[in-house]
């Protein structure tokens, strides 16, 4: 392995996200998700490896509905991701959060978010601690290209500008909104030109070297920690359909062929041989290495127990707080009057 | 949506009702377009809107950016103008961010111009659990637009309801927030379209009885119907009045009802504190307080957010059980 | 804000009570930074902000630029990461562009991670009518803020309660939504510093009275005192509560009241329908109708928007006059 | 008079909105008019003059709370403005709008707002509307330079651009929100570039030449007339504070003498002499006609009956809906069970 490359780390990161969003697909289909609002970033694996390897341990980050991939990337357990997704006490969030809130301030996940460009002001928040802290952090808002639309982003670039903060906004450009392509929901399409005129440093990534990219991403994410707030785009494909139950029927077919030829993984493995950086064995054994680390974390989530009905009343207010009175109780202390 | 000249359906998914509801109008009133995030090529996430780009073509049927307040905004604007769009807002969870064009500017254009306009449009969305959507998308924010005068509010239970609610609503000089539910799209029901008992602003009595009257709307009304027929067996006739809209709400019928049954529950699936249910009971409370056997009880969510664990998910609304033993509790 | 060391104060303004409370907050506690439209340079639309960017610079008193959906989203943002933002929104109205920020993160954010983290925030805001500001600058949207579960939400009358409800508020780890008054700021009243009978989320029995009980919060306390002295020049000797906070609601003290007095009128700014006044009402009803010589009046704003018009806008709200009248009829 | 030159027109109009404001103010001393929220164009008639007498017959248009100017440049009656800003029978919306909701739909003003940006997409739904129903009509959203950061202008440039709408927004840029100066709100001070960003024309007004400025606003209206949005900047400086009671006291006095020698009105009458289009005495002449139009607002404005009490009640539902219920005839019927 040569060492000044870190394309086996981003080859690994890819390959684990993808490994995982299967056993996601493969949850599913087993009935022990917690419903079916699963986005999988399957195809989308180099944003999430290049912007999230170049991310410092201190650095944190909010995610859109489709962030399984950028917490893996970040170092996040797929044990207790799997286990959250399922709805499980041994979730992140002791699966009230599932799929779209996975979070875990420990690795710096400011929260996944169901809200389309509801996690972006978070991160200009922790942008003013962390400045105001004097703390050398960077905080990264990743979402899709739908948020491109959201006015919230606008005011939080704005704000980033404005008060010099180290954030990084990161739109991870998979080519559709749910079922509305790109070219039905922008106006005119360069997102880089739209941050620019916010006072953003930009970034466009629009080819699968993903090495590169996390170069490039690398200098965005510094520039940020010196208080020039970026924004990335990472052009890739959304690989299947919006949801684990959308079958695309919006999209044809010959789109779908040629684009998942655009494989991030693929290029990177060949990559890796090519420059001999890693043989065939060796990229089997990390194959390998992963789909038994998801052997696992499948297990372990399948064993998870549920929650205890009382959960449901717990961590609304703060642990000082008391819980709120149950409905039945209210009831029956009236039915008592 | 194949019976398309047909009148009557003895058995059409709420979801074609309202596909029905839409198609019938958009024929009769060319000024009525479709607007919202994936209405259009998708059908609508929950395919309520499905194939009317086919018929209608993409200058009737549009799907725009993920940018709800502009696009209420935008419906407020073309209403202003001339037209009677139905926009969409794919859940009712994004009441949060256009919150200022629904109340501030929808709900008060015709008010704050003195009367020179008002702006005509049906926003659509749906709301409520069962999906294990979680927190953000699962709510029951109907409180919020029932507390703003200036807008009704439609949330029915049954297609035949679906339908000619909606056709109102497509009719009249008045915004309507229009509340689905995200599982009573498959659910079934007749519709007649030439139906000449439907009334708007009057609620619909789904089954009479004279034990204790059961107050609901939406989902809940099959919850409630559900209820009923194990009270049935335990000697308990119940009444379910379904509101269907709740504004204008039609009091009249529940206190009527209340007064002659003496016990009242309401169910909703929103949250307890400040919300519809507590104006219902308020209402009940003040009318019938004297002849009331048993006080009002409402039977709502938990006052937490929406958990995603499909365990607390199924026990954060009422339960079909629950609201047996309630019932019965009030009838002791 | 000469007597920054004083503790007791015979006579101070609201205003300045919110300004003592945010100051000492702040010297108390370094995390602690204001953010808000014109809170710096301009101190504030309604002043209470004043001075303070000289006192503590301008890296803890920020003027943001007008976008309050991101200004609240920030807040939380700092909140959740090692800061205590007290946020500032102009005007209560602009809650409609914020409520995405406000319900679907602030609230939810403890619930959704799993209790991992919490956003220990105030946000600071004012309602109500009273300066022909008209329909989008008038409005009392408490009723959104109560009807959501995980939000604490205070809303004080007086300068001493002002100043305990923030300075608690900036201690906690829950967040708080802060509704003050247009009106209210050039009220005065004492501000005990010290204050040991002051207890969060506690009424505050403003009068006592054994004839009616009249429950109600912010401003319309003023009036509920007015309507009192001439009750009682009527021999009609009511009872005044001061809610102080509407989450947690002291439904203890409103109990207790209304099975002494068995009259009881809730007063409040906000709209009538599905409202704070209706969670009032019902309570007090459910807990004590069978011992209820009267109904239950709640007595709110009228169900309009609010007009311009000085000789509306007055009408549009609760007067003194109807207070009186009410309560007389509720008394004979 | 020249006839190839609007200038005459163009000072008439920056003229009486001068004039009419001078009265708002009038208004508010003498306690005639319905509160202090009272926000003053004095000093950016530029903009209103230009991009309204720009402006066709048929064309509609928004205004934020600084919206009296624009009105008057649309045909605003000031009779009618006055009595509306008074919270009188005969205003525009019968006084229950006042000076922040003028609205009138015969000169096609759809509306002024108090919620900064929030009439902005108004002008997107006409824009629809008269693209389908294939009128020859463009919709001006005009707003402040602090409505530049409220993201649902962002979201209504892309579905402008988007959906090539008939649509100019227009930025009225006094340098102030408030008591915040413009580099205390905006990270990087180049709108026309965000507006590019989002697909539209641009057009940048730095100057005192309202004729120019009006010839290229023409220019932008027309083209957005064929389906290309645009957007304008205009610059100019608030004279006054930013409502009646503000006395501005966090800007220096030395900087508001500089600027308001910056006279759009003093240029264009300057102009008028040197050029000879109009001599000292046909200015005068103009000048005393508008004191007497505005003389005569006030008087109307003053005279104007107030509301009945009922009228709280009209307008909330449509003429064929019952009124609501007053709370008094709510709560007596209560007491009355
Ligand atoms: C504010 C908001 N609007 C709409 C939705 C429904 N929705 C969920 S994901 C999605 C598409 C988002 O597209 P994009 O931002 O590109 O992310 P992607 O799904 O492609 O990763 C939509 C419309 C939502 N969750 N939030
Ligand atoms: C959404 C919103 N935020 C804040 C305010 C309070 N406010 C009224 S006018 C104003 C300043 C607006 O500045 P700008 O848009 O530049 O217009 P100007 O007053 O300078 O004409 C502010 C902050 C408001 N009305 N609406
Ligand atoms: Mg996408
Ligand atoms: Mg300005």
């Amino acid at each position: 392995m040569m060492s000044n490359t870190l394309l086996p780390e981003l080859y690994t990161t890819m390959k684990r996200i993808r490994s995982f969003e299967e056993r996601v697909g493969e949850l599913f289909i087993k009935g022990e998700s917690a419903g079916t609002m699963l986005h999988l970033s399957t195809g989308e694996e180099i944003g999430p490896a290049c912007v999230g390897t170049a991310m410092k341990e201190q650095d944190t980050f909010t995610t859109h509905h489709r962030g399984h991939g950028i917490f893996i990337a970040r170092g996040g357990d797929p044990k207790k991701m799997l286990a959250e997704i399922a709805g499980k006490k041994d979730g992140y969030c002791k699966g009230k959060g599932g799929s779209m809130h996975i979070a875990d301030m420990k690795l710096g996940h400011l929260g996944a978010n169901a809200i389309v460009g509801g996690g972006i002001p978070t991160v200009v928040g922790a942008g003013i601690s962390y400045k105001y802290l004097k703390e050398e952090r960077v905080s990264v808002a990743f979402f899709g290209d739908g948020a491109m639309q959201q006015g919230i982003l606008y005011e939080s670039m704005n704000m980033a500008s404005l008060w010099k903060l180290p954030v990084v906004f990161c739109c991870i450009n998979n080519q559709y909104g749910m079922g509305t392509k790109i070219d039905n929901a922008v106006g005119y399409k360069d997102f880089s030109k739209r941050a620019e005129s916010f006072g953003l440093k930009t970034l466009h990534i629009n080819d699968l070297d993903v090495e590169n990219a996390y170069n490039k991403s690398r200098e965005i994410i510094e520039d940020a920690r010196k208080f020039q707030p970026g924004f990335i785009e990472i052009e890739c494909y959304r690989f299947y359909g919006h949801a684990r139950m959308d079958k695309s029927p919006y999209r044809n077919d010959l789109e779908e062929t040629e684009m998942r030829k655009l494989d991030p993984i693929d290029y990177a493995k060949k990559e890796l041989i090519k420059n001999n950086m890693l043989n065939k064995e060796e990229i089997s054994e990390i194959d390998k290495n992963i789909l038994n680390e998801m052997d696992e974390a499948m297990e372990f989530a399948i064993k998870s127990p549920v929650n205890d009905e009382n959960e449901i009343f717990i961590d609304v207010y703060s642990e000082k707080d008391p819980l709120p009175i149950s409905i039945d109780e209210k009831i029956n202390k009236i039915l008592s009057n | 949506m194949s019976d398309l000249n047909q009148n009557f359906f003895e058995k059409i998914t709420y979801r074609d009702a309202l596909r029905l509801a839409i198609h019938d109008a958009m024929i009769e009133d060319k000024k009525i377009i479709i607007i919202g995030v994936d209405v259009a090529n998708y059908g609508g996430a929950y395919g309520a809107t499905k194939d009317l780009l086919k018929i209608f073509g993409k200058e009737r049927v549009i799907d725009a950016p993920i940018s709800e307040p502009a696009i209420v905004g935008a419906a407020v604007g073309a209403a202003m103008t001339g037209l009677r769009p139905v926009a969409e807002l794919m859940y009712v969870d994004f009441f949060g961010m256009s919150m200022d064009q629904i109340v501030n500017q929808l709900a008060k254009v015709r008010y704050m111009f003195g009367g020179q306009i008002s702006a005509p449009l049906v926003l659509r969305t749906q709301g409520g659990t069962g999906r294990s959507a979680g927190a953000q998308h699962s709510q029951s924010l109907e409180s919020w637009i029932m507390h703003t005068p200036g807008l009704f509010l439609s949330m029915p239970s049954k297609p035949n309801d679906a339908y000619h609610l909606l056709r109102h609503a497509l009719r009249i000089d008045n915004p309507t927030i229009f509340i689905e539910h995200k599982l009573l799209y498959n659910s079934t029901g007749y519709l007649d379209k030439l139906d000449t008992n439907f009334s708007f602003g009057k609620a619909n009595i789904i089954r009479e009885g004279e034990d204790i009257s059961i107050i609901s709307y939406s989902r809940m009304i099959n919850f409630a119907e559900k209820a009923a027929e194990i009270l049935n067996q335990n000697n308990i006739n119940s009444e379910i009045i379904d509101l269907r809209t709740l504004n204008p709400l039609d009091s009249k019928t529940i206190i009527k009802s209340v007064n002659k049954t003496k016990r009242a529950l309401v169910l909703s699936e929103s949250n307890y504190t400040s919300s519809v249910p507590s104006e219902i009971t308020s209402i009940i409370f003040e009318n019938c307080y004297r002849i009331l056997k048993k006080p009002v009880i409402r039977y709502t969510a938990e006052d937490t957010p929406v958990p995603v664990a499909p365990n607390l998910e199924k026990n954060y609304i009422p339960t079909i059980e629950k609201i047996v033993e309630y019932s019965k509790k009030l009838c002791n």
